[in-house]
């Protein structure tokens, strides 16, 4: 291992968001606008650093590891050795996924200046989102479990502390909360697997435990699948995947920015980051279950959106729609396209999201979409990036959802058929309620008085929207794939860019996914172009009432918590208060006084009572000793 | 006869007189300063007792009655600074008595000669007759306030019960004699062989330690301590509570390891029964307790069944721990009692004491020392004590189990104790001052009284090297 | 004369002159009681950074002869167990006295007794002498209960002092037979109260099983009962809910570890047999700690309540490691112990806080707190994310290793334990910033900790779980060394580490 | 008729003292009772004397005038300590002594 | 000697005892008192069938003829009445009964369980006045000295208790 400063930039990366944010809540919380400028420079400065790291290691590819001990328990004579270091972890995976981080964070805090302006608490905002992307980089560097579960835990609680950030409102405040407890249950899982690996295996490192498993595959022995499983709980919670996706709709109240930054590009990502980072831990049953996980959540999601009346929520769906798409993929075998259509949602979800953002701060934060309606002329800019965003979510030819999209469907072809055609559903879904708002929001008749008065956000929003748009529309073909494939030790972009252009028309599933494109658009334009309402609840109204209050999963956990949590603790508190202070120490307690109570009433002051107490005493003593 | 041996009971008997003739010649209103010539003169004799050698083997005297060793001159001393503290606290009473307080003086003088009689004695002879000169006195000086009722009717009962307590012990005596044909502890000791099998004998010892439990206010004849506390003067109550108890245990510890150690050893069953009867009878009992002295009363008979502990591990460590205990005991007593003394001239119930803290912040501290050390916590006597004591019962632990489970019922006493201790402490600081609250008259005497015993109760604590040797020193002349 | 001495001196010795001041001049007697912490703080700062946390054995040792006769001597000394716990013992009581200043009645008494506890408590950890270990103890443990009484809040604060009394009394009292014990086990000519002597005997003999099967229980409950051991554990919420600020933070954060630093110093590496033999029942026990407690703190609706009951839950972390008899899992104990001190101060200092501006501890009646008090609300923030085990804090690694130790003697109660660290302990503190300081709820009348002299005790405390929760290596390092050989003598020749070895 | 030995006088004696105890016990007036303690403290002597005979030993004998003398002191006290109560009081009865209780 | 009279003595002894505790007849303290003397002359003379000739002496002269008179006298000074009968709580009675039994009954097995010297050696030693009297100043000098110190308090005692001037 090396020294962990030996290579400054890694740190310079991961750390300037720290200083940031430490600066920001130390200093400068009171003065808005310097603490945004110094949260984007910082951003703006890990970006650069990240490009010029990037570029610096294309050359030689092989992983880097180097590190410093961050707490080491260890003993030669007792045999026992936990060593959790504090590392950078440098390989494909890594680069790619810092270069996203950072690339998108940098337009989405751009994007903030302007849409939080005005907010009271700008610079705590900016102190939080600089926090969160240190906790996000960390993740990405990190080159063991447990300093991934550090920071995987450190980008939970940011995203509270940014889901609540308007913790005045309830919602808010519940949401952060709910976010917050549902991804400790998924890291339940991800901490018992982390010690479960570390007592098979011995150590944490990634690439020690991959050299580990490559020179002795069964050393994880039967437990694999309960490792599986375990770290798979993890990504579960992070990623929002069934059945832990509740928290992720509901963080919707955050900040539109935050929803771009967390709940579509970065942190949701975290999860199918890890899965891919640690794939080798995986057997064939994890990965199955891993699969249809991801499926099932896709599919589910999709269903559940196609029935939201609130833009974000439309979004946030569909991203946990997506994230089963990704998840999927690593289940499939695939994680370099599960990799890959990451990368690419985050270009076109992070556009959706700052799009609808845009939407909603013209429409002073209104977000039902039965309220909006014509808004292509009103905001030109956010119309065409929006539409650019929503074609490459719904896998447009040519556009970068596209490509990845149908990675992930080609992989589903070659290797789970049923999985596929789910899929291909999905993307029928996608395609339905991404037209549905595009109609019912952009197009279509006004349905308020705020969207006649809607206008342009300023430049300092809508130039990260066409940024993201350039990423969006060419995402698909400036390789990520072919990076992400560890094929070769050092970057050589083999295809030109017609042959990645045209690559995936050689596979049949590439045309079901086109077809599923067609269709949805269709069925999309038919239902919606004009419509004023909903017409679906009307034709299908028990399937659509339940895809509106989403499958009744939150009364199902509410119900679930109750009876269990809630039963228990109330079981406890009573235990607690009636039992064991109540009986076992009111009841000594009680008991010793009576007893004193009684026995004083032995006290008569009648000198007949002592004499007679005296002489039993003596009898006793007498027969004690000299009659037993 | 070798008279040297007994200067110092000599002395003071002498002073006892001294007080009485110098009262016929001195006016009524400079009588309560003769309290400074007894306290004076007693202080000489202590400083006197330093003249003893400690380390030369035991002296017998007096047809092998009497033994000068160093157990009888811990006891001494002990007895020597607990009627100090006596007479001091009698001083400061002094305008509660109609008259005869130069008398007072002198039956205290006369009931200390007695208990450092019975501090050496070898003899049963002896020690009846000592035991009896302390009683009778106490019979005295309990009823001394006789206009008051309370101290009246402590009197006769301390009078009955203490006379049928001697009945007993005289009984066992004369079995003892009937059985052995000696009274002499020496000859007992040798002849005890033969008797252990004799059960008349175990009948006599039983009876006499039944005697003695009434002293000592242990278990089964432990009930006249709270009312006897109660009635009687405040100085009274103090050497009773501290100079008869510790007689009682000078003479217990001589008769059970002097002359029967060999019985003392097959005892020990019987002795640990009534160490955790009489601690749990004292504990429980003053918890729901009002009148400060009789709540004294009850801790005196835990205190006792504490002291027990030490007895019932029939060792040198136990005993040493005894002594220890009882030294602790002194400092602590003193300092509550010079406490009660000043605060509780109209009432001893708990709530003269309310807010004491507001009133005199000097006494307040001093009794919550006082029961912080009574409740056994660091770093005051009571904890050293107890410790050495516990101690003691757990090294025999290991042989015999039941001391484990003696030592546990001493931990809950402790525990309970806590509860009434802490409820003192509590009055005096967070209730409020009653509204007809006449100023505390706190005399200089006083005052020195309760610092030098704080002194005490810290110096036990923290600098045990010293007293804890003594300790040690004095137990070699027992046998175990 | 060896710094250890001065940082425990130093308080008692305030606390002895406050005794000659004057009552009416407040302000000297708050001035000589943060002087006095304030040295030991940074003498103890001063030792913390000049100890070498490689070496075995003790540093800054000082010994000298005080009951001879006894067995009993001054001995202090620290090694990697103790250091970290006396570097927090030092910055809480300075804490606590910084926070105290919102004590206006009887402040005399208050500082002494205050004062006596920091003092004695901080002799405690610093004593190699079981007696002066036992002794130090005590004389910190007394004066909480008066100050309950005394300066406590609430209606029930009567029944809590009389609790906290006879519970705690009961439990160290059981430690002292135990103890007592311990020593008279030791052959007639061996027979010391020093620590180091006591085990270096044990190292090469071993205690009589008999013996062992006696002593174990008695110094487990008593140092447990001491602890809040489940289901001992009644008396630390009631307590910790009437105590003043101050106290409660020396209690909650410095003398309850004495009970756990006893365990892992004295009882475990001696008494090797009966600690394999009870090490699963003190992990069940600990479940109780942390899965029950934490039920009960999700329940409870008074803040002190909550911030007690999750307070034993952190206990449970400590028995779980104690109760792994592994180096990782003791190691995380010792962890464990030095984050909770500071949390757990911070923690009350920030109730009490709270309760001094809004005049209510229930957490139904606050809310909206953040929005007026943007200082004490982020530090409340990340003291509840500190209990909930957030990384970053000095609680996770502890409690991290406690469960990685854990792991090799039990997978399911760890499991168990792992849902208690992370979702019962979320549940319970989000709760609780949720509903104290989220919300819309306005407070006119209420302020912020603005200055300087104000924030400090908060920041202090703050850093200190900042600081070994970034960098736990000052802890572990030091910390490893010493417990290796009471792991290694607790496994006996049983070897029963099972887990994480190549 | 068997030879009057020791075992018959300590039956007497015992009988005796526990007379003098039940005595104590039962009776309600002081001095009723005080007597019963001197009738305990005379089956003292009574053993004594015998034991001294039997044992051939002189020394239970001066016992005895210790036991006598120190009775006749007790009571002068006692007796004195009644008559102040009575005066106070006036009763001797028990019932009537227990100001101090519980 | 004729165990007949000790008999008689022996029997005399308990019944006046008996009377002194419990006279089925009278509940008058001067019964009781007298009973007492009775009692105290029969045991003089079980101290003569014992060779105890002056504490058979010392018996009726200080006991019945100093100690006795002074109950006596008090009682007589007090006017005390009888004991009212109604007042005898059975339940304490039969208790007191009970305990004092047992005592008795473990008294009488332990005495005739142990083995004492029991046969009748031949008198060497009189228990007359000098054989008492000379051990009395010689080896029992020192309790003897004490006693004279018991007196000296017991009259301060009384003198202080007996005094008018009540406060």
């Amino acid at each position: 291992m090396n020294d962990l400063f030996h290579e400054p930039l890694p740190n310079l990366i991961l750390f300037l968001p720290l200083l940031a944010a430490v600066v920001i809540t130390l200093f400068t919380q009171k003065n808005g606008h310097l603490s945004a400028v110094i949260s984007v420079v910082a951003i703006l400065g890990a970006f650069g650093a990240a490009i010029f790291l990037f570029c610096s290691r294309l050359e030689s590819l092989s992983p880097r590891d180097f590190a410093a001990h961050w707490l080491t328990v260890d003993s030669k004579t007792l045999g026992e050795s936990l060593r959790i270091t504090f590392g950078f972890l440098l390989d494909r995976l890594s680069l790619l996924m810092m270069l996203i981080v950072t690339g998108v964070g940098s337009m989405i805090h751009i994007y903030s200046v302007g849409y939080m302006r005005g907010d009271r608490s700008f610079g705590r905002f900016f102190a939080c989102l600089s926090f969160f992307t240190f906790s996000m980089l960390g993740i990405v560097f990190s080159d063991n479990f447990l300093q991934m579960f550090i920071f995987w835990e450190l980008v939970g609680v940011s995203s509270y502390l940014l889901i609540g950030f308007w913790y005045e409102r309830g919602a808010a405040a519940d949401a952060a909360k709910k976010a917050f407890l549902t991804n400790r249950i998924g890291d339940f899982g991800f901490l018992i697997g982390i010690i479960f690996v570390w007592s098979m295996a011995g150590t944490l490192n990634f690439i020690d435990l991959r050299n580990h498993l490559t020179s002795n595959p069964v050393l994880l022995g039967g437990s694999a699948t309960a490792i599986g499983l375990l770290i798979f709980c993890g990504a579960v919670g992070k990623s929002a995947q069934f059945p832990l996706h509740v928290w992720l709709p509901d963080a919707m109240e955050g900040p539109t920015p935050v929803s771009a930054l967390i709940h579509a590009a970065t942190m949701v990502a975290a999860g199918v980051y890890m899965l891919s980072r640690v794939f080798f831990l995986f057997n064939e049953t994890s990965l199955t279950v891993i699969a249809w996980t991801g499926g099932f959540t896709a599919i589910m999601a999709a269903l559940i959106a196609v029935q939201q009346d609130d833009i974000k929520r439309i979004l946030a769906y569909s991203t946990l729609s997506q994230l089963g798409y990704m998840v999927m993929a690593v289940g499939l075998h695939e994680p370099p396209a599960g990799m890959f259509h990451l990368a690419t949602h985050a270009f076109f979800k992070a556009l959706l999201f700052l799009g609808a953002g845009s939407v909603i701060h013209a429409l002073h934060h209104e977000q039902n979409i039965w309220k909006m309606g014509r808004l292509k002329d009103k905001m030109s800019i956010t119309f065409w990036t929006f539409l650019i965003g929503t074609l490459a979510l719904s896998g447009f030819p040519f556009l970068s959802g596209f490509y990845s999209k149908d990675s992930i469907l080609a992989a589903a072809y070659r290797s789970n058929l049923p999985l596929f055609y789910l899929g291909v559903v999905v993307a029928f879904c996608t395609t339905f309620y991404m037209f549905r708002l595009i109609f019912v929001v952009f197009l279509g008749k006004s349905k308020s008085e705020a969207s006649d008065h809607a206008h342009e956000s300023p430049f300092i929003m809508t130039g990260p929207l066409l940024v993201l748009a350039v990423l969006a529309l060419v995402g698909g073909v400036i390789g990520i794939e072919e990076f992400v494939i560890p094929k070769y030790h050092s970057i050589q972009f083999v295809k030109t860019w017609s042959e990645r252009t045209m690559e995936p028309f050689s596979v049949a599933s590439t045309y079901f996914g086109i077809g599923a494109f067609v269709v949805g658009l269709a069925l999309s334009f038919a239902l919606y172009a004009k419509a004023a309402s909903d017409p679906l609840p009307r034709a299908l109204p028990s399937l659509m009432s339940a895809m509106r209050n989403r499958f009744y999963f939150d009364e199902l956990y509410a119900w679930l918590i109750a009876m269990t949590h809630e039963a228990l603790a109330e079981v406890a508190s009573l235990v607690d208060r009636w039992v064991i202070s109540g009986m076992v120490v009111r009841g000594a307690h009680g008991a010793t006084e009576f007893m004193g109570r009684a026995l004083r009433l032995l006290q008569t002051g009648n000198l007949q009572t002592y004499s007679f107490l005296f002489a039993a005493g003596i009898a006793l003593a007498l027969y004690l000793m000299l009659l037993r | 006869m070798n008279l040297a041996l007994i200067v110092p009971e000599i002395s003071v008997v002498a002073l006892a007189l001294l007080i009485l003739l110098l009262d016929l010649w001195t006016p009524v209103a400079a009588k309560v300063r003769l309290g400074y010539l007894a306290i004076g003169g007693l202080l000489l004799i202590l400083a006197m007792t330093w003249a003893h050698d400690l380390s030369a083997a035991p002296a017998v005297g007096f047809g092998g009655m009497f033994q000068a060793d160093g157990l009888g001159l811990f006891f001494k001393r002990f007895f020597i600074i607990a009627a100090v503290a006596a007479i001091a606290l009698a001083m400061d009473f002094s305008a509660r008595i109609a008259s005869g307080i130069s008398e007072l003086y002198a039956l205290m003088l006369i009931a200390l000669s007695g208990m450092m009689f019975a501090a050496s004695v070898n003899d049963l002879v002896l020690a009846f007759v000592a035991l009896e000169l302390i009683s009778v006195t106490f019979y005295i000086l309990v009823s001394f306030q006789r206009g008051r009722l309370l101290s009246l009717e402590a009197g006769v009962k301390y009078l009955i019960l203490s006379a049928l307590s001697a009945a007993f012990l005289v009984f066992g005596i004369a079995l003892i004699f009937g059985a052995s044909g000696v009274t002499n502890f020496t000859d007992l000791n040798h002849a005890a062989p033969t008797l252990v099998l004799n059960k008349a004998f175990w009948l006599g010892l039983l009876l006499v330690l039944i005697g003695l439990s009434f002293k000592i206010a242990a278990f089964p004849l432990q009930m006249w301590a709270p009312d006897v506390y109660q009635g009687a003067p405040t100085p009274v109550t103090a050497f009773l509570a501290i100079g008869s108890k510790a007689a009682g245990f000078a003479l217990a510890l001589r008769i059970l390891f002097i002359a029967f150690p060999l019985i003392a050893a097959r005892w020990d069953k019987l002795l640990i029964v009534t160490s955790g009867v009489t601690i749990l009878y004292g504990n429980l009992c003053a918890i729901p307790q009002r009148s400060l002295k009789r709540l004294l009363g009850y801790s005196s008979i835990a205190n006792a069944g504490y002291l027990l502990l030490g007895v019932s591990a029939v060792s040198a460590s136990g005993s040493s721990a005894v002594l220890y205990y009882l030294a602790g005991y002194l400092a602590t007593l003193v300092a509550v009692f010079a406490v009660i003394s000043v605060v509780g001239r109209e009432s001893d119930d708990i709530s003269a004491f309310a807010g004491l803290h507001q009133r005199s912040p000097f006494l307040a501290a001093g009794m919550t020392l006082g029961m912080v050390s009574l409740a056994g916590i660091p770093p005051l006597a009571g904890f050293l004590g107890k410790f050495l004591l516990l101690r003691s019962v757990i090294d025999r632990g290991f042989s015999d189990p039941a001391y484990f489970w003696l030592a546990g019922v001493a931990v809950i006493g402790v525990v309970i104790s806590l509860y009434y201790y802490f409820g003192v402490v509590r009055t005096m600081y967070w209730q409020s001052v009653p509204a007809d609250a006449a100023p505390l008259q706190f005399s200089a005497p006083m005052k020195t009284l309760l610092a030098l015993s704080v002194i005490g109760m810290l110096y036990l604590g923290v600098c045990p090297s010293a007293a804890f040797n003594a300790t040690v020193e004095a137990v070699k002349s027992l046998r175990f | 004369m060896s710094p250890l001495t001065w940082i425990f001196i130093f308080p008692l010795l305030a606390a002895v002159g406050i005794v000659l001041i004057p009552r009416n001049y407040r302000f000297v007697i708050r001035c000589v009681a943060l002087a006095a912490t304030a040295i030991s703080m940074l003498l103890s700062i001063s030792m913390f950074a000049s100890f070498m946390p490689g070496v075995p054995g003790f540093q800054f040792e000082q010994q000298r002869a005080w009951a001879g006769d006894l067995g009993i001597s001054y001995h202090v000394g620290v090694d990697g167990l103790n250091i970290g716990l006396i570097l927090m013992g030092a910055t809480v009581a300075f804490a606590a006295v910084c926070v105290s200043s919102s004590i206006k009645t009887r402040e005399k008494e208050f500082y002494i007794l205050l004062l006596t506890m920091a003092g004695g408590i901080l002799g405690a950890f610093a004593s190699l002498d079981l007696f002066c270990f036992y002794f130090l103890h005590e004389l910190a443990l007394v004066p909480t209960f008066i100050m309950i009484g005394v300066w406590g809040k609430g209606e029930r604060k009567n029944y809590a002092t009389y609790q906290i009394t006879l519970y705690l009394s009961l439990g160290a009292l059981l430690a002292l037979l135990g103890l007592i014990a311990v020593y008279l086990q030791l052959p007639a000519g061996h027979r010391t109260f020093d620590i180091p002597q006591i085990i270096e005997f044990y190292r090469t003999h071993r205690m009589a099983e008999s013996a062992q099967r006696i002593i174990f229980p008695m110094l487990l409950f008593g140092f447990g009962i001491l602890v809040s051991l489940w289901p001992f554990h009644t008396w630390a919420p009631l307590g910790y809910g009437s105590a003043p600020t101050g106290t409660a933070m020396i209690h909650a954060g410095v003398l309850k570890k004495f009970g756990l630093y006893g365990l892992i110093r004295l009882a475990l590496p001696i008494m090797p047999d009966e600690a394999q033999r009870w090490a699963v029942t003190i992990m069940a026990l600990s479940l109780g700690n942390i899965i029950y407690c934490g039920f009960v703190a999700m329940r409870q609706r008074n803040l002190n309540m909550l911030i007690g009951n999750s307070s034993v839950a952190h206990m449970g972390f400590a028995f779980l490691g104690i109760a792994s008899l592994s180096l990782v899992g003791i190691t995380g104990a010792a962890v464990v112990m030095v984050a909770h001190g500071f949390l757990a101060a911070l923690t009350f200092a920030l109730s009490g806080y709270l309760h001094e501006q809004t005049g209510t501890l229930e957490i139904d009646r606050m809310g909206g707190l953040l929005r007026r008090l943007p200082f004490i609300g982020a530090v409340t923030i990340m003291a509840m994310m500190a209990g909930c085990g957030l990384p970053g804090f000095a609680g996770f690694p502890g409690e991290v290793l406690s469960l990685f130790g854990s792991w090799g003697r039990s997978q399911v109660m760890t499991g168990v334990a792992v849902w208690g660290a992370l979702v019962i302990g979320g549940v319970y503190m989000t709760r609780a910033i949720r509903n104290i300081l989220h919300g819309e709820k306005e407070w006119p009348n209420i302020l912020d900790a603005t200055s300087l002299w104000r924030r400090l005790p908060f920041g202090l405390l703050l850093a200190g779980l900042l600081l070994f929760g970034c960098f736990p290596r000052l802890l572990t390092d030091g910390i490893k060394v010493s417990v290796e050989p009471i792991v290694g003598m607790a496994a006996g020749e049983l070897h029963a580490v099972k887990g994480g070895h190549r | 008729m068997n030879p009057i030995g020791l075992h018959h006088y300590l039956v007497v004696s015992v009988l005796l003292f526990c007379l003098g105890l039940l005595g104590v016990i039962i009776r309600r007036n002081v001095i009723v009772i005080y007597m019963s303690l001197e009738l305990m403290l005379n089956a003292a002597n009574l053993a004594l004397v015998a034991f001294s005979r039997f044992n051939d030993n002189l020394n239970g004998q001066v016992m005895v005038v210790f036991i006598i003398t120190v009775a006749a002191a007790e009571v002068a006290v006692g007796l004195a300590l009644i008559v102040a109560l009575f005066r106070r009081r006036q009763t001797t009865h028990v019932e009537d002594l227990t100001t101090m209780r519980l | 000697m004729h165990p007949l009279i000790f008999y008689i003595f022996a029997a005399l002894t308990l019944l006046c005892g008996a009377l002194v505790v419990a006279n089925p007849f009278s509940r008058n303290p001067v019964t009781s008192a007298m009973f007492l003397i009775l009692t105290i002359i029969f045991m003089a003379c079980l101290f003569v069938l014992l060779h105890a000739f002056f504490l058979s002496a010392v018996q009726v002269l200080v006991y019945a003829g100093a100690v006795m008179v002074l109950f006596v006298f008090v009682v007589m000074l007090l006017d005390l009445p009888a004991e009212e009968r109604r007042k005898i709580k059975l339940m304490m009675a039969g208790l007191g009964i009970l305990s004092t039994g047992v005592i008795a009954y473990a008294m009488i097995r332990a005495v005739r369980e142990s083995t004492l010297r029991d046969t009748l050696a031949p008198p060497t030693i009189e228990g007359s006045m000098s054989a008492v009297g000379s051990l009395l100043f010689t080896r029992f000098a020192l309790p003897f000295e004490l006693l004279s110190l018991l007196l000296l308090a017991a009259m301060i005692g009384v003198i202080l208790l007996s005094k008018k001037d009540l406060k």
